[in-house]
């Protein structure tokens, strides 16, 4: 049985102050969700870079080396044709091909690779402690499984940095 | 049997069988039901559309073979048989392409002495004149089906009866070229006291009495347009539709043919109202109006006469319009002395008098004009009405021919054949004559029959049938020895008459059977030439001129009545491929019009389409540049009703215009008005731009500039060759790379090549409504230009077909690679793959793609959308197909091919025969149609070949050459004779 | 912390809080659709379906329903197939390029511009469809193997046009999702009924909100910006392509790809202009579009309709001055031939009007804005009658020249596919946020009037 | 309208008969018939029955009426006698194997030389029951003779055989069940996938995710593989064996005979079509060929009988090409002298010829591209110089059919 605190804050400023204040003391935050993308907040938290647009490179390069050496095994390998008295190797032709290949390729790899990185998709189910949080709300969750304190010291060390309405709740896991 | 292919068997497992005892009865069943459970199912998805698209039914297929298989022909190979046809208005030898016993095509018969170059393009239509749909099925008597052997009785009795009685019996045909016919018909005269005369829809029994007055002979002469250096026609066009115009299109052309050896170029000057074929080809054409035709020729006449030191014939005539004009035609005529010829297009015997006084006078009698091989042909007259009107007659018997539609007195006519206590109309289609007859009789098409005939005297040709006869009819000259009670079969009777009368002429064969074995493969046989002179009469000329100086100056406008090179007489509005194929010269297609002039039609507020009254006729106007102001041309031959399937009806009846004068038919009259009716109705025309606007698109030069530079006027070849350049390897051509290449100094624009090819490639017929809506379908077009002023425009023609381009700007934009490049240079086209896009015919520059707009050819797999207006994808007239290529289905493109087909065939026949190709053996269908052998098609790899040597000839040019395209076709500049 | 030049206006009128924006925005979805939207639906529903069935008329009859010929092979599908992908292309242009320059007005307009270019682009593709002769056999175009052993001609701008246009579906509508998933979790939060709560869970993938993942989303929003932004210049250069790269005089020019995408951005603007002038006002959004707004898109409506100014009177320029007679001939045809009406509609609607804008009072006026954004659109749809037509119409011999009139079937398609343009839109509005929540609440602090800091002088210029 | 559906019924019925334990287990049909299923089965498979109706009853809709069944003036009961004594049914006690040993009732078995019953009962359909008689206890021809040895049949049985045969002429044999194997395996897969995408997403009563994803996949996949193989097979007919009018064995005449090809397909070498021979041909054997030492005298009658007549035998056609294909025989056998199995594959091993290859497109590219060309005996190739200098230089070492072009579109298509 591991205890979970959050609690709230109305405006990004205080969320990012609270955030400085906990780490200072040495709390590990579990998560912070947030109506929109707060700025500083993943400096706030350290947060490592995200890997997307790696992965994003990697699809437009296969994406677009499939692409052109598919174009150009037609017209030299699988069956040479004279289109019009060019020659079987007409590159340039392959370029408007090979570009769509590309981006088309490297926008759905990443894009399936978010999700995926995200534990997002159809059907996944929340675990949504306050229904504002996409509304107003900055939330702070705590957790008793990655810190050392105990359950009321976290709602103690939340509600001094001004959190709004601390709960506490036993999740299971 | 595997499980997989369990589904052939399901057919009975659903279709419960109504009699086992046809246990194959249903092969319309189709078959792979599990297949089609299973399209149901995949009724979503993309899956689903790759599946329905590809997804055709599979019946079950039969493959019957022959029961006993006819020797001569072999599955999938074409026989060709020798024949003739002969229509009411020209003659041509050929021979019957037969496919699985089916004649599809018409090729000319090389061996032929009239016409080994080629055909018309009625010709070539004719073919699908057998199997029209609305030809009479079996005897009719007032209108009831009858069985042949009642009718036979009925006739027999009810002629005996009439003969014995006194009552005269006439037999009404239009001119008949068959020496066993002539005698048959004689013969049958002879049992039952009938009077056979002779009468034809557009007469030249005006030609014969001037001959019979001046030369003493009632013949058409023969005419050698090849032997004249300067040929003056006045009105008349010989190479549309005057006389024999396949035969004078191939002399004519003979003389056009331009190299470095015969530089001299004959020089034809046409006289005319209207704009003809022949006045569009002209080297000069004089305009003038129709009433001055006998002014000029008397004009002409005296000018040359005084030349030549004969008297002139004093005359009060006036000098006509356009004496200054002639007199340049006057002198180039005296300086070809012997070498001209003189023609006039009019019935008056008096103006042929005159004609025939100029040809005598220049010494051509004997030269240019022959009467050796005299034409047997329109031997009709005006006389045949007289015991028709005057003698109430008993029986009257009409074959072939159509007076109630064709002649001016039609109400008379009509009320004789009604009266007549017997009237029979032999006739393979119904028209307004057979209408009205008692009995109906049908007569078989000319591909079922047996025939013979002597069109020129000395040269007897055979018809003979390539098919068996599709409905229950009847040759008329069976009928007759029916009747006369002969039992002898028809083709005996040919036979023995040609073994009787012709034997002789040839020592090549003893035996007579094998004589007429001979002569079936060859179709004909010429015999000796006697050499004839004839007398002139001088004083005949004196009573020509009097008779013209009496003429009334004409009143108002005068109207000319023509001759449509397609519909002709009026027999072409049955068959759909004649009404389609344009006009070459308006380039109007399914329609007669007024042609009036451009000043006229300014003057009285008319444009194109606006519908006029003129005569009785209500017609819509055509703005002709070119024609003369007072003159108003039209066309006969169209408004056929009787008979003839509404889609097909097209135009007014312009016969009953023509009029008598003095017992001879004449198609002109004068004293008209034109009045506007206030509609308007848009023609199918199918060029509506007339004008080059200055592009390098037909090039031509005159035959001084030509002697001094023969690159002249195509000097912008030489600099489009100079910049002939390319950034990549262009690709190369190891075998055959085909070629094509195109005289324009031949061409004359008389459209066989674009019959020819409908025939050959199974074109679809749209139909007027899609015509004008610019969706027409023909491969290959003949553009025809304006150049100089409106009032008497030059004109120039250009055949477009697909130019084969190695560079073809088609190719590089279908986006699923329906069509690319051959290794032998043709530009292929798949139909199968093709989607439709139409971003091809887009793309090409000469705009000679089509696309199939709507289900055209019923080939289409979804149901109840065919557009066949001329119902010709009905079982019948789809006999006619080419079996060697795809009728092709709604939304494909498809353009010309080369003849691919043709080329498949004979190089596989060389490749079997292990012998290299010839170079003339392989023929598209239009050059081997062209009468005037301007198109010439060959292997450009082989520098011997006569297409490599016309690329060669300085006059050669590509057509858009300057957007390098590369065209494989090739263009020899248009010469012009202005000396 | 981030301070904001005083001279900006207010991107949000209005004392909007975060709670006001998520209750203004989610309101049309929450609230029960008025009559006006049913008959609306209704109406757009219905002309979609005769359009539908017109489509159904012409695959069974053949393109000869049509008023196309041997000679102009392309009539209104091409034309309204280039004027749907045209105006296709805002949505994207906005959220992509206006993303990577860092433009914050693009926050309020980029939801719904995008859904209008998925729209537009669905409209568009569906005319190379259906102005096939043999639709079902349409899958020929895709490179699949077969037994035939046959695949495309990769050297036709038709088949580029395959890839591009899907490709920019494709991305488009990855980038709209991608970019609604975290409001749909706003609406989810916000809506009572449990099977509501639901199906918008499922829509939004069960977005929590959670730190990681914005930064996922952001980083993801940045890259998809970057791919999409020359994908939107690529698309039109490629429709281009189907013309520049042929041999039809007017149809052969260089110039096509800047001049077609300055062209389709110039329309696209329009069209987005049309459209947010009136939804402002039904969905009462106007404290979120502002005039501000308009006056920004008005500008680059100035900007790119100058830009196809310059493209007519270049290509007039190199008509004369390359000295091809055929070239010269065509464009002396489109200004003086039998189609010179269509031309001179094109050039009044599209280069005089738009120069109205110079002025700052017409720019803010959205009645004026209105009527100039339908005459650019009009203005638009006649210059690619002008390239299409016009150019086929006269092109090389002048045996082959006709003339083009569309049928009622062709009317029909093209109304249709405004029928199907707006079904979606009617029903795209009660079902997705119209403005992107989160986008605009980020950018609320720095833009939004109750933000900004009290001593900025109030500015008076709003009045409508 | 209601026939369909009684159909469907039937054959679920049917189904559920010949393999009671899976296919009832699958559907909960016991349940449902015992009437103690529970709701949810109840629902299923009437939503099954719904489905399949909406997909075969456009299907069946082409199906027409059967006419009342014609019994001739016999009863029922002396059809369904001779019917049991030809199916061995009655006697109980024979010496002798019962009709339908020999002779099945629809040319179904193809290796069976014996006539079936439906060909006896067309051919005798018109005749009395004595000839029918003679012909069966007292026949003329070897083979017959052989196995209708000691034949003991009463006249009566004889009369009922005939009396059922007579029957069977007209009505035909009963129908049997179309097999629609893919068809229901392929909507099960779709059954499948929906059920397991909704768990995965919605109810989420299996525990392990990964079980309802592979189901998806596996199920999707294999769906995949049948469109891909029934998309392959449209309009493909490789392995096409149809029955024909004539038990015609290729294997007697070609390897027992020792006939040559093109003695009957003469035209092969000199036409696009090979010919098939017209009635007369084979009458210039079949004139004094009367017994076949398998089949006897019952097939090669058939061809007297319409030789007689005067009738050609409608064949049914195996090797068919589209009609935008235009395939010559000559151009292949006459000017390329590829042997017949080169396509054909070795029909003189074949009783019943079928389809050997696929006949596709790709197919005849293939062999295009590996047939070498003769260049050096046949003059007509002295054209292509450009090839023979390569070939004298050793730039090649033969030139394939595709290399002068046979691999173009309008080689076959135009």
């Amino acid at each position: 049985m591991r205890a979970i605190v959050y609690g709230y804050f109305t405006d990004e400023l205080d969320l990012l102050n609270a955030v400085k204040e906990l780490q200072n003391k040495g709390i590990r935050i579990a998560d912070v969700r947030t109506p929109f993308p707060v700025h500083g907040l993943d400096a706030a938290l350290k947060l490592r870079r995200s890997h997307l647009p790696k992965v994003a490179f990697v699809g437009g390069l296969i994406g677009g080396t499939l692409g052109l050496f598919f174009q150009v095994w037609v017209f030299t390998k699988g069956w040479p044709l004279n289109f019009g008295g060019k020659p079987f190797l007409s590159l340039p032709s392959f370029i408007p091909v090979t570009f769509e290949l590309t981006v088309l390729i490297a926008a759905f790899s990443m894009g399936i690779a978010f999700l995926l990185r995200s534990n997002l998709g159809p059907g996944s189910i929340p675990d949504i402690l306050d229904e504002e949080v996409t509304d107003d709300h900055f939330q702070i969750i705590l957790s008793e499984k990655n810190n050392n304190l105990s359950e009321t010291e976290l709602v103690e060390a939340l509600a001094a940095t001004g959190a709004l309405d601390v709960k506490h709740v036993n999740a299971e896991k | 049997m595997s499980e997989e292919n369990k589904y052939w068997h399901i057919l009975e497992e659903f279709e419960p069988i109504k009699d086992a005892r046809l246990p194959n009865g249903r092969e319309e069943v189709v078959s792979p039901v599990s297949r089609r459970n299973f399209l149901k199912v995949l009724g979503l998805g993309t899956a689903s559309a790759a599946l329905i698209a590809s997804c055709t039914k599979k019946p079950v297929e039969k493959a019957i073979p022959y029961f006993i298989k006819p020797e001569e022909i072999t599955p999938g190979k074409a026989a060709y048989y020798a024949s003739s046809y002969f229509n009411q208005n020209e003659f041509c030898n050929v021979l019957v392409k037969v496919r699985d016993n089916r004649p599809i095509k018409l090729e000319p018969n090389p061996k032929s002495a009239i016409t080994p170059n080629g055909t018309s393009g009625r010709v070539q239509a004719s073919v699908l004149d057998v199997y029209n749909i609305n030809r009479f099925q079996g005897p009719q008597k007032e209108g009831a089906p009858i069985d042949w052997e009642s009718a036979d009785n009925k006739i027999v009795e009810q002629l005996r009866e009439l003969a014995n009685a006194g009552r005269p019996i006439v037999l009404i045909t239009p001119t008949i070229i068959s020496p066993s016919t002539k005698k048959l018909i004689a013969e049958f005269a002879e049992t039952f006291g009938a009077e056979w005369q002779q009468y034809d829809a557009i007469p030249m029994d005006g030609y014969r009495e001037a001959n019979k007055r001046v030369f003493g002979t009632d013949a058409l002469p023969e005419y050698h347009f090849e032997k004249a250096d300067c040929i003056v026609s006045v009105g008349c066009d010989f190479l549309g539709t005057w006389l024999s115009p396949v035969e004078f299109s191939a002399q004519y052309a003979s003389r056009r043919d331009l190299h470095k050896e015969n530089p001299d170029l004959h020089k034809h000057y046409q006289i005319e109202a209207g704009m003809s074929l022949t006045g569009s080809n002209a080297d000069i054409r004089i305009r003038a109006d129709r009433s001055e035709y006998g002014k000029i020729l008397a004009y002409i006449y005296n000018s040359l006469a005084t030349q030549k030191g004969f008297p002139a014939i004093a005359s009060d005539i006036p000098a006509p319009a356009v004496a200054a004009e002639l007199d340049n035609v006057v002198a180039d005529l005296a300086a070809s002395e012997g070498n001209s010829l003189v023609i006039c297009g009019d019935n008056n015997p008096d103006y042929q008098v005159i004609v025939n006084g100029i040809n005598q006078v220049l010494k051509n009698i004997g030269k240019t004009v022959g009467f050796e091989r005299t034409y047997n042909h329109f031997r009709g007259t005006e006389k045949w009405k007289d015991t028709l009107l005057n003698a109430e007659p008993g029986a009257v018997i009409v074959w072939d021919a159509n007076p109630v539609y064709n002649h001016p007195e039609s109400d008379k006519i009509k009320a004789a054949i009604q009266k007549a206590p017997l009237s029979v109309a032999i006739s393979s289609l119904p028209d307004e004559t057979s209408e009205l007859c008692h009995y109906v009789f049908p007569s078989p098409g000319y591909l079922e029959c047996w025939d013979d005939a002597e069109y020129k005297k000395g040269v007897v040709s055979v018809m003979q049938p390539t098919l068996h006869k599709l409905f229950d009819s009847r040759q008329a000259q069976e009928s007759l020895l029916k009747w006369m009670g002969n039992e002898t079969a028809w083709r005996e009777y040919i036979k023995s008459h040609w073994v009787s009368n012709y034997f002789q002429l040839q020592n090549e064969q003893t035996n007579t059977d094998r004589f007429w074995v001979e002569i079936l493969r060859n179709g004909e046989l010429t015999g000796k030439v006697e050499p004839t002179s004839v007398s002139f009469d001088e004083t005949e000329l004196g009573k020509a001129f009097r008779s013209i100086a009496t003429e009334k100056p004409a009143q108002g406008f005068t109207i000319e009545l023509t001759e449509n090179i397609n519909i002709g007489t009026g027999h072409g509005p049955l068959n759909p491929w004649l009404q389609e194929c344009p006009d070459p010269v308006t380039r109007i297609a399914w329609d007669n019009y007024a042609s009036i002039a451009p000043s006229t039609a300014r003057e009285l507020g008319i444009i194109n389409g606006d519908i006029i009254r003129t005569g009785n006729l209500t017609i819509p106007a055509f703005v002709q540049p070119g024609q003369a102001a007072k003159t108003i041309s039209i066309a006969v031959g169209y408004g056929r009703t009787a008979g003839v399937p509404q889609e097909l009806v097209t135009g007014v009846n312009a016969y009953q215009l023509a009029k008598l004068d003095n017992g001879f038919r004449q198609f002109c009259a004068d004293g008209f008005n034109i009045e506007k009716t206030g509609e308007h109705e848009d023609m199918a025309l199918v060029q509506g731009h007339q004008s080059m606007e200055g592009r390098p698109i037909v090039r031509e030069a005159t035959l001084d500039e030509w002697k001094k530079d023969p690159a002249a006027g195509n000097e912008m070849h030489e600099k489009v060759e100079h910049h002939h350049t390319t950034l990549y390897k262009e690709h190369e051509y190891k075998g055959h790379k085909w070629g094509m290449a195109i005289d324009l100094n031949k061409c004359t624009g008389c459209s066989a090549c674009v019959l020819a090819c409908n025939t050959e490639n199974n074109i679809p017929v749209v139909g007027k409504k899609e015509v004008k809506r610019a969706h027409e379908m023909h491969w290959i077009r003949i553009d025809r230009y304006y150049n100089g002023e409106e009032e008497n425009p030059e004109v120039v023609r250009q055949p477009v077909m697909c130019q084969h381009c190695d560079n073809a700007p088609c190719e590089n934009v279908c986006p699923v690679a329906a069509t690319n490049h051959s290794s032998e240079g043709l530009n292929q086209m798949a139909y199968n793959r093709c989607i439709g896009t139409r971003y091809c015919n887009n793309n090409c520059p000469y705009k000679v793609r089509r696309f199939n707009w709507l289900d055209y050819t019923g080939s289409d797999a979804i149901p109840n959308n065919r557009y066949d207006p001329a119902n010709l994808t009905l079982d019948l007239p789809r006999m006619r197909h080419n079996p060697d290529v795809t009728v092709r289905a709604k939304g494909v493109i498809e353009k010309c091919s080369f003849c691919v087909q043709r080329i498949q065939e004979k190089k596989l026949t060389a490749k079997s025969e292990g012998r290299p190709l010839q170079d003339g053996e392989l023929q598209p269908a239009c050059q081997q149609a062209c009468p005037s052998d301007a198109i010439v098609f060959g292997d450009l790899n082989d520098p011997n070949s006569k297409v490599s040597q016309m690329m060669k000839d300085p006059r050669n040019y590509h057509l858009l050459e300057e957007l390098h395209t590369l065209p494989s076709v090739g263009y020899l500049t248009k010469i012009r004779n202005k000396s | 912390m981030m301070h904001v030049s005083p001279v900006r206006e207010p991107l949000i009128n209005g004392e909007k809080s975060y709670k006001d924006i998520t209750k203004d925005v989610v309101a049309p979805v929450r609230a029960k659709p008025g009559k006006l939207w049913f008959v609306g639906l209704g109406i757009s529903a219905i002309v979609m379906l005769i359009g539908f069935a017109m489509i159904g008329y012409t695959i069974w009859f053949g393109i000869g329903t049509w008023g196309v010929n041997r000679t102009i092979g392309w009539g209104w599908s091409i034309t309204n197939f280039v004027w749907w992908v045209g105006i296709g292309h805002a949505g994207t242009f906005i959220s992509a390029i206006l993303l990577l320059f860092r433009q914050k007005w693009r926050t309020s307009i980029n939801r719904a511009a995008e859904a209008m270019t998925i729209f537009a682009v669905m409209c568009a593709g569906l005319f190379p469809l259906i102005h096939m002769g043999r639709l079902p056999l349409g899958f020929f175009i895709l490179p699949y193997p077969n037994t035939r052993e046959l695949w495309v001609n990769f050297n036709s701008p038709l088949l580029w046009d395959v890839f591009a246009i899907t490709t920019y579906l494709l991305v488009s509508l990855l980038f709209w999702y991608m970019g609604l998933i975290p409001d749909l979790g706003t609406i989810r939060d916000r809506m009572k009924t449990l099977w509501k709560k639901k199906v918008y869970n499922f829509l939004s993938f069960g977005w929590k909100g959670s730190a990681r993942h914005w930064q996922r989303h952001e980083s993801m929003s940045l890259i998809l910006a970057g791919l999409a932004a020359p994908l939107v210049l690529s698309v039109h250069t490629i429709v281009s392509f189907d013309f520049a790269t042929s041999v039809i005089p007017g149809w052969h020019t260089t110039i096509f790809p800047p001049y077609f995408v300055s062209g389709a951005i110039f329309s696209g603007f329009a069209m987005v202009l049309t459209l947010m002038i009136v939804t402002r006002r039904a969905l009462n959004l106007k404290e979120y579009i502002t005039v501000g707004h308009v006056e920004s898109m008005n500008k680059i409506i100035i900007a790119t309709g100058s830009i196809v100014g310059i493209a007519y009177i270049t290509e007039l320029f190199m008509a004369w001055y390359s000295g091809v007679e055929y070239e010269r001939y065509a464009f002396m045809n489109r200004a003086l031939g039998p189609y010179a009406w269509a031309y001179w509609i094109m050039m009044t609607c599209n280069v005089i009007s738009p120069q109205l804008l110079w002025f700052k009072k017409l720019r803010r006026n959205l009645a004026f804005t209105f009527v100039l954004s339908i005459f650019i659109n009009i203005g638009m749809w006649f210059e690619r009658f002008v390239i299409v037509v016009t150019s086929l119409h006269r092109d090389y011999l002048p045996s082959s020249w006709a003339m083009y009139k569309p049928t009622w079937v062709e009317v029909a398609i093209y109304m249709g596919t405004f029928g199907l343009f707006f079904t979606l839109f009617f029903i795209f509005i009660r079902v997705f946020p119209v403005i992107a929540l989160a986008e605009v609440k980020s950018v609320a602090r720095s833009s939004a009037r109750k933000f900004l800091g009290k001593p900025i002088k109030k500015q008076s210029s709003e009045k409508q | 309208m209601l026939k369909p559906l009684k159909w469907i019924f039937v054959s679920f019925y049917t189904v559920k008969k010949k393999q009671n334990s899976c296919y009832s287990k699958l559907f909960g049909m016991k349940k449902f018939f015992k009437g103690e299923g529970n709701k949810m089965m109840l629902r299923f498979y009437i939503f099954l029955v719904a489905f399949s109706c909406f997909f075969t009853l456009p299907l069946l809709s082409f199906s027409e009426s059967a006419d009342p069944v014609l019994t001739g003036g016999h009863s029922k009961e002396e059809i369904n006698r001779g019917k049991r004594f030809f199916m061995g049914l009655l006697p109980f006690e024979r010496e002798h194997e019962s009709c339908v040993s020999c002779h099945n009732l629809t040319p179904l078995d193809t290796l069976n030389w014996n006539p079936s019953a439906m060909d006896i009962a067309l051919k005798y359909a018109g005749r009395d029951s004595a000839s029918f008689r003679q012909v069966v206890m007292e026949p003329s021809g070897k083979v017959m003779s052989a196995s209708h040895q000691n034949f003991d049949i009463s006249d009566q049985d004889l009369q009922t055989i005939k009396v059922y045969l007579d029957h069977l002429a007209v009505t035909g044999p009963a129908p049997s069940k179309p097999s629609i194997n893919t068809l229901l395996l392929f909507l099960f897969l779709g059954l499948l996938i929906t059920w397991a995408l909704l768990d995965l997403i919605f109810f989420k009563k299996v525990k392990y995710k990964f079980i309802p994803a592979l189901i998806v996949i596996g199920a999707l996949g294999y769906q995949l593989s049948i469109i891909y193989e029934e998309a392959v097979k449209l309009g493909r007919s490789q392995g096409y064996q149809p029955d024909q009018p004539i038990k015609f064995s290729h294997q007697v005449h070609v390897t027992e005979n020792k006939i040559d090809c093109m003695y009957c397909h003469h035209t092969a070498a000199d036409s696009k079509s090979a010919n098939i021979p017209s009635t007369n041909l084979c009458m210039n054997c079949h004139i004094v060929v009367r017994e076949g030492t398998r089949s006897g005298r019952f097939e090669i009658d058939k061809l007297v009988q319409a030789h007689e007549e005067g009738r050609s035998i409608e064949w049914t056609r195996i090797h068919h090409l589209p009609d935008h294909v235009f395939f010559s025989h000559e151009q292949h056998v006459g000017a390329g002298k590829l042997d017949c199995a080169q396509c054909h594959g070795l029909v003189e091993e074949m009783h019943v010829v079928h389809q050997e290859n696929d006949l596709s497109m790709g197919w005849c590219l293939q062999c295009h591209r590996e047939t070498k060309v003769d260049f050096v005996d046949n003059d007509y190739y002295a054209t292509y110089e450009a090839f023979h200098e390569e070939l004298k230089k050793g730039v090649r070492d033969s030139v394939v059919a595709a290399d002068i072009g046979a691999n173009d579109c309008q080689k076959c298509h135009y």
